[in-house]
């Protein structure tokens, strides 16, 4: 009789869809911290900066982070998955130089375009075989890729800078919208942008991502796959690598080896920043475009109030660092909170 | 910011803000004409400013000129890392009325209002074959350590220093170009694998300072002493002590100090509407007296001077 | 020697120990039994200072103690021997047995050639033959298990405690463990022994304490109790009552596998499962069923052999396959395998069908909601909401997620890797009633279990493996819990003579 | 009990991993010998072979520990170049100051560098790639801060110190010596004492280090120390050879180093691999960047090289982790 009412019971439960209401949902987020961090640096920034609060000011932020912004959109997928690529600045300068070394040869700039996207491709590709079918750990991968893919860079261009490209494009690569300060390339950025939100946050090949990174084994036994998502996003990182560096071209005028040398530590230093965690399984793409613009804001703001780089190269490390520390610090806190009679267990180990 | 307090708007024929832009911080060359800049603007009443990448590279510069830019000083003058990279940046401080000189290392004439050569290409390469000639006594092979592989004025002037050779020493053959990124390190460890390479090498021109300091540093306690010439463009300081122990006989350079003293005092005749950069401007240059624009906006500090144990004393820079 | 009294420890919301008391004693073996999940081996934790006590009573000989490290307590003179081997893949044999203690010579450098002559002493007395030398990645359960003994005797400790030390060992290794086990309690020691096997428990052991639910139930010399006994206070009520299986009509056959093969792990399986038809995997832990089951879902590969769904092959190494063809697996290990443990509960059970929810390629956390709801509520998952993180859930409720993530997909046929294991009594009872029911409406089930009655109770069929063969295939009507011991412990499929 | 045929065939397997590097490293010097034998037999070709590696060695054996420990420290290029310029600055601030006080300084400065890194990474429990990557970032900028345009010139440096950098006993440059005693001593620390062996099980299984009660916490932040004060002495050693510090020295170290250990069989995922081998891969790096213009492989083409190379070696580990344990299962099989 009793389990039968405690059936009908347990039949009317009913599920609340969250546990907490919508607003602190919303706002009380890691992501939502940084946003707040890097509204309250740009106000700063406009108020006590000369010269931060032109609107050219947005023009160059927007220019100088581009390729950053990016790059961190198939990074933050990578990461999620607990994967990391230290490889894209290499990539970035590997399209420029094949950009460069086919326009130096008379191919139309439409065909260098595509062959350099198709060897960023590869070049992702290449990483994810290594990491997904040999099996190997994708930071040791990228580090060898990294040195790889600069050496072919560095080695088919040589001493020289190939600087003539068609005006048509570089004047692409720097257009206003609209007689607005707001480049034009913001729009490609946009449409990755929402292409990349869909990915992450409304597909079911989005929602394999998070669960590769909480739990790959969990992942593989819900039928996700593993690998094939890996290697899927190694390919858009590649790619998106290599359209960065079609931009870096263009803007710059200028195919050269060495462009972007370094731009992985700052879009991986960017992508942490956002909330990603390195052990995978969170992170939101918002986060990491607040990320990208707080170092970038930071940089811009610190450069005209004449700080040097080294000063902004330290507020960077040691905002990394403060990130992930204090995420941990926090839980730490709250365990000793909750901890119930800690002073007492103290005393009862003393005396034994 | 002070360079910013120095005047109004950009373009303001009174905004004598001038800021130098060297290729990289820590580069003791560019110490020594950044010490003549800010003694010219001391003397004019300017406002002196130094900014700059830590590693040479064109798209830091590019974010350094968008700075300088927003901030509207009167005048950018810089060292270009890339002809081509740099100068849409260039181009719109223009816009905004930034008066652009490039000094050491030019970019494509037309986004800078003048350029401050420090002496011709020809010269500078024709002083450098002329020395390693009479130091190899005329035939042999020898070697190139250059800066990195896209700078502008090495590579002109390893262009005319070949087309030299071609023509007045038949006998001395260029066997290999390297290059060192104006890097301690890499020029030093260059150095030791052209050695290698290249066993019957008879001399090493280094036409950077960085690159024959780091070269001089690994000849003077290496077997090659006195074996294999060294010569180059390099400053009296850091060569001192390898032409007194016979390392290196004899070098060339300009004064770095005068080439940033020439290039402030440029900067200020732009800025305050004196002259264009039109050839045949004349301009006052303080000490160094008046200087006359040539063609293409190019401004010749003069002849680059030969160092040798016999003068090297004389000189403190 | 060692006494816990009501000993309480929580993770999260989860109490896996409610009041747990214990007192060993020198020269005696004490066993502690209990039903998975009941706590047994969380109280061996805490003794070994790998987990701190929220409440309670520890002495040892007399002392209060807190250990914040399992240096402490092994510095106090316990040796633990825990459930899952913990051994460091890469270094040898010898040195995971003496790491942090290795002999060293004056100058600090290990004395290796005496380390090695002692393990080889270890080994001989505990009567197996392994090389010292080898790296212990690769070993097997069984030896890895026989290091993890030789570590703790060698610890030559006062107390030695034994989490289930013989769930995977042979007949011989058994009797000499309890060899060396009964010198160690001549020679004075206390020493703690956890199994489920009952013929161990009175063979070995001088008393025993039993758990229920977290919470010590009763200590009573050996020779004053019985097996019912012991079932009766583990358990709270009879076992038959735990199995309502009712007869369903057995149909097609649903899954076939045939000549199985992967090197090393399982040989040559073969075995059909019908529609409507329960069949149970029985056998001793480490005998290669979960093996199969994951090479059967795809999860695991597989040399040879082949597997059909409804006469249509599977292809290799695709879960993702297998999930669309009709197969569900219910994974052993539910915390690793079964649920993703930081994610929410609507993430969790939309997972495996989130293909199926989404429109033109986009899924909502409203659609995943709706489902979630579905089989939250059908399965009376304990929780107010649907985004409370899977990890806080007790275990019967995790085990319930995971169920309900599986039956979301509508499979044929349903593969359940130890069903009940850490649930508790309650849960237990509605669990084997859902597989009836969903074995009535003409699922096939594959049901891989230690718990002999269990597999008893709920099965049509039973198959036996031993060391990666099936070594008996026994139909319910004569299914004993006899004649499914000896396949699992015995390589032929005689039938069973009198198994002690 | 007498060793199997298949611990033998393991054993031989394993030594075969450093052996392999040893020979590619005997391989390129011949080949390089040939093509041009003063590669070999010239007095600053035999002194450039030993001394070139010498102060990378000493950074892939710190390397080597953490990542033993399965942890990453990229901080160590950082690390050289701010105490590369300590020593500048206390030959230059302090005349006369002792040599060897000036090496005791910057290992220690090192070795606190290290310390920081260590203690973020065992107490915050965060990654120490996340951890290290941050403070390569800032140290570095407090290195920048701190050089600002300034350097130090090869002219403010004692003679005799600058002679530790291209010095010779016998044949051999005293940073080689510095490099061996280190990789000596601390080769026999890990492979021969607790504390070593300690390294390895951490790195192994860290869970099953804590179920051990082993001293994690301290171990790591040995480590970190140790790899800190590692490249801290290779910062002075830098400092003798090169002679000119400016704010970039040792920029792009961190690659170099982790590329030289996981050449040199070090497994990223921690547990496996020698000192001994990451000193050789260090030495097998930086040998081949200077065997390939002998070969006759352009400048530009190096990186790339090096690039296959790490990439060759992490496969070939992977391969013949994969060999060992079939053998195991089949071994398995067979008893
Ligand atoms: N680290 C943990 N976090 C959360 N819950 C835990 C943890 N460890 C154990 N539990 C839970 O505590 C309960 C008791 O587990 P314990 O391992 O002590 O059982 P046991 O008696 O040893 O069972 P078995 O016979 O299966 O080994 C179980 O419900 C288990 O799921
Ligand atoms: N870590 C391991 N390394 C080597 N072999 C292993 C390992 N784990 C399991 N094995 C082997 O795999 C086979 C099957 O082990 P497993 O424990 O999964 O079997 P099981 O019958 O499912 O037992 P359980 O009751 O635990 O589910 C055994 O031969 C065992 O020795
Ligand atoms: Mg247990
Ligand atoms: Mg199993």
């Amino acid at each position: 009789m009793t389990t039968a009412t405690a059936s009908t019971a347990a039949s009317v439960r009913t599920y609340r869809d969250y546990d907490r209401p919508l607003w602190q949902r919303l706002l009380l987020t890691r992501e939502m911290a940084i946003i707040g961090l890097l509204v309250i640096v740009a106000v700063v920034a406009t108020l006590s900066v000369r010269g931060f609060g032109q609107p050219i000011t947005l023009t160059y932020l927007i220019l100088d982070v581009t390729p950053i912004l990016l790059i961190a959109l198939p990074m933050t997928l990578i990461m999620i998955t607990g994967e990391i690529d230290l490889s894209v600045a290499s990539v970035v300068g590997l399209s420029s130089v094949l950009i460069g070394v086919l326009t130096q040869a008379g191919a139309p700039f439409e065909l260098a375009i595509v062959v350099a996207l198709v060897a960023g491709a590869i070049a992702g590709a290449v990483n994810g075989f290594l990491v997904t079918v040999v099996g190997l750990p994708s930071l040791a991968v990228t580090i060898g890729t990294l040195a790889l893919y600069r050496g072919l860079a560095v080695g088919l261009l040589g001493t020289t800078a190939v600087t003539d490209f068609p005006e048509f494009w570089t004047d692409l690569a720097k257009m206003k919208l609209g007689g607005s300060n707001v480049p034009a390339v913001l729009l490609l950025f946009l449409v990755l942008l929402v292409v990349f939100v869909v990915l992450l946050h409304f597909t079911p090949f989005g929602r394999g991502i998070y669960a590769i990174g909480l739990s790959k084994t969990a992942a593989r036994f819900s039928g996700v796959h593993v690998e094939r998502t890996k290697l899927v996003l190694f390919v858009l990182s590649g790619t998106i690598a290599a359209l960065a560096g079609v931009y870096y071209t263009l803007r710059f005028g200028s195919a050269r080896g060495d462009n972007a040398t370094g731009l992985e530590l700052q879009v991986i230093a960017a992508v942490v920043l956002g909330g990603v965690s390195v052990f995978g399984g969170r992170g939101a793409i918002h986060g990491v475009i607040a990320g990208v613009l707080l170092i970038g804001i930071l940089a811009s703001a610190l450069r005209l109030a004449n700080v040097t780089s080294d000063v902004i190269n330290i507020i960077t490390g040691v905002l990394l660092v403060a990130s992930v520390v204090s995420n941990s610090f926090l839980a730490w806190l709250r365990t000793k909170r909750r901890a119930p009679g800690g002073t007492a267990r103290a005393k009862a180990s003393a005396a034994g | 910011g002070d360079s910013g307090s120095g005047g109004g708007e950009g373009g303001d024929s009174g905004n004598l803000a001038i800021t130098f832009l060297p290729k990289n911080l820590g580069n003791p060359y560019f110490d020594t004409s950044s010490s003549g800049a800010k003694e010219a603007i001391g003397e004019f009443d300017g406002t002196f400013a130094e900014v700059g990448p830590a590693e040479a590279t064109p798209d830091a510069q590019v974010s350094y000129i968008n700075t300088l830019t927003q901030q509207g000083v009167g005048a950018i003058a810089v060292s270009a890392n890339d002809p081509e990279a740099i100068c849409d940046a260039l181009n719109e401080a223009r816009d905004a009325g930034v008066k652009v000189v490039t000094f050491d290392s030019d970019t494509n004439p037309d986004c800078r209002d003048l350029f401050i050569n420090q002496a011709d290409a020809e010269g500078i390469a024709k002083v450098q074959v002329d020395l390693i000639a009479d130091q190899i006594g005329g035939a042999g092979e020898i070697a190139i350590l250059s800066a990195s592989a896209n700078a502008t004025n090495q590579n002109a002037w390893i262009e005319m220093m070949e087309e030299y050779l071609a023509s007045d020493y038949p006998d001395i053959t260029l066997v290999e170009t390297v290059y060192g990124d104006d890097d301690d390190q890499t020029s030093f460890d260059k150095t030791a694998a052209l050695l290698q390479t290249h066993p019957d090498l008879k001399g090493i021109i280094s036409p950077t300072t960085v690159g024959i300091a780091a070269a001089a540093r690994y000849l003077s306690t290496s077997e090659y002493k006195g074996k294999v010439a060294l010569t180059g463009l390099g400053t009296p300081n850091q060569l001192r002590e390898y032409v007194e122990d016979g390392t290196i006989t004899a070098f060339a350079l300009w004064n770095p100090a005068d080439l940033g003293y020439l290039t402030a005092y440029a900067a200020k005749a732009l800025i305050e509407g004196d002259i264009t950069g039109a050839e045949g401007d004349t301009f006052d240059a303080g000490k160094l007296g008046e200087y006359t624009v040539g063609a293409d906006g190019v401004v010749l500090l003069g002849d680059p001077f030969e160092f040798n144990a016999d003068n090297i004393a004389d000189f403190d820079f | 020697m060692l006494e816990l009294s009501r000993v309480v420890k929580s993770f999260g919301p989860v109490v896996a120990l409610r009041s747990g008391s214990l007192r060993l004693d020198s020269g005696s073996i004490h066993a502690l039994v209990g039903e998975n999940g009941a706590g047994k081996s969380t109280l061996v934790k805490i003794v070994a200072g790998l987990y701190r006590r929220d409440a309670g009573e520890f002495r040892l000989r007399g002392d209060d103690v807190d250990f914040t490290s399992t240096a402490q307590s092994k510095a106090a003179g316990i040796a633990v021997i825990y459930q899952e081997p913990t051994l460091f893949p890469d270094l040898t044999v010898t040195e995971n047995i003496f790491m942090g203690r290795q002999p060293v010579n004056r100058f600090g450098r290990i004395d290796r050639k005496t380390m090695r002559h002692e393990a080889e002493a270890l080994f001989q007395r505990l009567g197996v033959r392994i090389d010292p030398e080898r790296p212990a990645e690769g070993l097997s359960i069984a030896d890895q298990q026989v290091i993890e003994i030789a570590k703790a005797v060698s610890l030559d400790a006062r107390v030695l405690i034994m989490d289930e030390p013989t769930a995977a060992l042979s007949g011989v290794e058994v009797d000499r463990l309890f060899a060396v086990a009964r010198s160690l309690r001549d020679e004075g020691r206390a020493l703690l022994f956890i199994s489920h096997r009952f013929d161990e428990i009175f063979a070995l052991c001088d008393t025993v304490t039993v758990m229920r639910d977290g919470a010590y139930v009763a200590t009573t010399p050996i020779a004053e109790t019985t097996v019912d006994e012991m079932v009766r206070q583990m358990v709270g009520r009879d076992v038959t009552e735990l199995f309502p299986k009712t007869e369903a009509e057995i149909g097609e056959p649903l899954l076939e596998v045939e000549g199985l093969t992967r090197t090393g792990v399982f040989h040559d399986i073969t075995f059909t499962v019908r529609a409507g038809e329960i069949v149970g995997l029985a056998g001793l832990v480490g005998a290669g069923r979960s093996e199969v089951a994951r090479a059967v879902f795809g999860v695991d590969p597989y040399e040879s052999g082949a597997v059909r769904l409804g006469g249509r092959t599977l292809p290799r190494n695709r879960p993702d396959r297998a999930i669309s063809a009709g197969i569900a697996l219910v994974p052993e290990d539910r915390r690793k395998e079964g649920l993703v443990l930081e994610s929410s509960v609507a993430r969790n059970l939309s997972l495996v069908i989130r293909n199926q929810l989404a429109k033109a390629g986009i899924i909502t956390n409203g659609a995943e909601n709706r489902a979630a709801r579905v089989w939250a509520s059908r399965l009376e998952v304990k929780t107010n909401a649907l985004s409370t993180v899977a990890g806080t859930l007790s275990g019967g409720n995790q085990q319930k997620v995971v169920l309900g993530k599986w039956l979301a997909t509508e499979p044929t046929v349903l593969i359940i890797d130890e069903p009940t294991r850490g649930i508790d009594v309650g849960t237990k009872a509605e669990v084997h009633r859902l597989l009836s029911e969903l074995a009535g409406k003409g699922m096939g089930i594959l049901m891989i279990s230690s718990e002999l009655p269990e597999v008893l109770g709920m099965a049509d069929r039973v198959l036996v493996m031993r060391e990666g063969r099936i070594t008996a295939e026994i139909d319910r009507a004569d299914a004993t819990s006899e004649n499914v011991m000896f396949a699992a412990t015995h390589a032929a499929t005689q039938t069973p003579g009198a198994h002690s | 009990m007498e060793k199997t045929a298949v611990t033998k065939r393991l054993q031989a397997v394993g030594a075969a991993r450093e052996f392999g590097i040893l020979l590619a490293l005997v391989i390129v010097v011949i080949a390089a010998t040939v093509a041009n034998p003063n590669f070999l037999f010239s007095s600053d070709g035999w002194r450039d072979l030993l001394l070139t590696p010498s102060i990378l060695v000493l950074v892939a054996i710190g390397q080597a520990i953490v990542l033993i420990t399965r942890n990453v420290d990229l901080s160590v290029g950082s690390i050289l170049g701010l105490s590369a310029y300590l020593t500048g600055r206390l030959f230059i601030d302090i005349p006369g100051i002792p040599i060897l006080a000036v090496f005791v300084a910057a290992i220690v400065f090192g070795g606190l560098l290290g310390l920081i890194n260590g203690a973020l990474v065992a107490y915050a429990k965060v990654p120490a790639m996340v951890i290290t990557l941050g403070t390569l970032y800032a140290y570095r900028g407090i290195n920048v801060l701190w050089t600002g345009s300034d350097r130090v010139n090869a002219s403010d440096l004692p003679k005799d110190f600058l002679a530790l950098g291209t010095g010779q006993v016998l044949w051999i440059p005293i940073l080689t010596l510095i490099a061996i005693v280190v990789l000596v001593v601390i080769g026999w620390i890990m492979k021969n004492t607790r504390s070593g062996r300690e390294f390895y099980a951490i790195g192994s299984d860290p869970a099953a280090a804590e179920l051990y009660g082993l001293r994690v916490t301290r171990r790591l932040l040995i480590a970190f120390v140790s790899s800190g004060a590692l490249a801290g002495l290779a910062g002075v050693l830098y400092t003798a050879r090169y002679g000119t510090v400016n704010s970039q020295a040792g920029a792009g170290w961190e690659l170099d180093a982790v590329g030289a250990a996981v050449i040199g069989g070090v497994a990223i995922t921690g547990g496996v691999g020698s000192v001994w081998g990451a000193a050789i891969g260090a030495v097998l790096l930086l040998t081949i960047n200077r065997a390939l213009p002998i070969l006759g492989i352009p400048d530009f083409w190096q990186r790339a090289v090096v690039g296959v190379l790490i990439i060759g070696a992490i496969v070939l580990d992977r391969v013949l982790a994969v060999r060992q344990k079939r053998k195991l299962i089949a071994a398995r099989e067979d008893d």
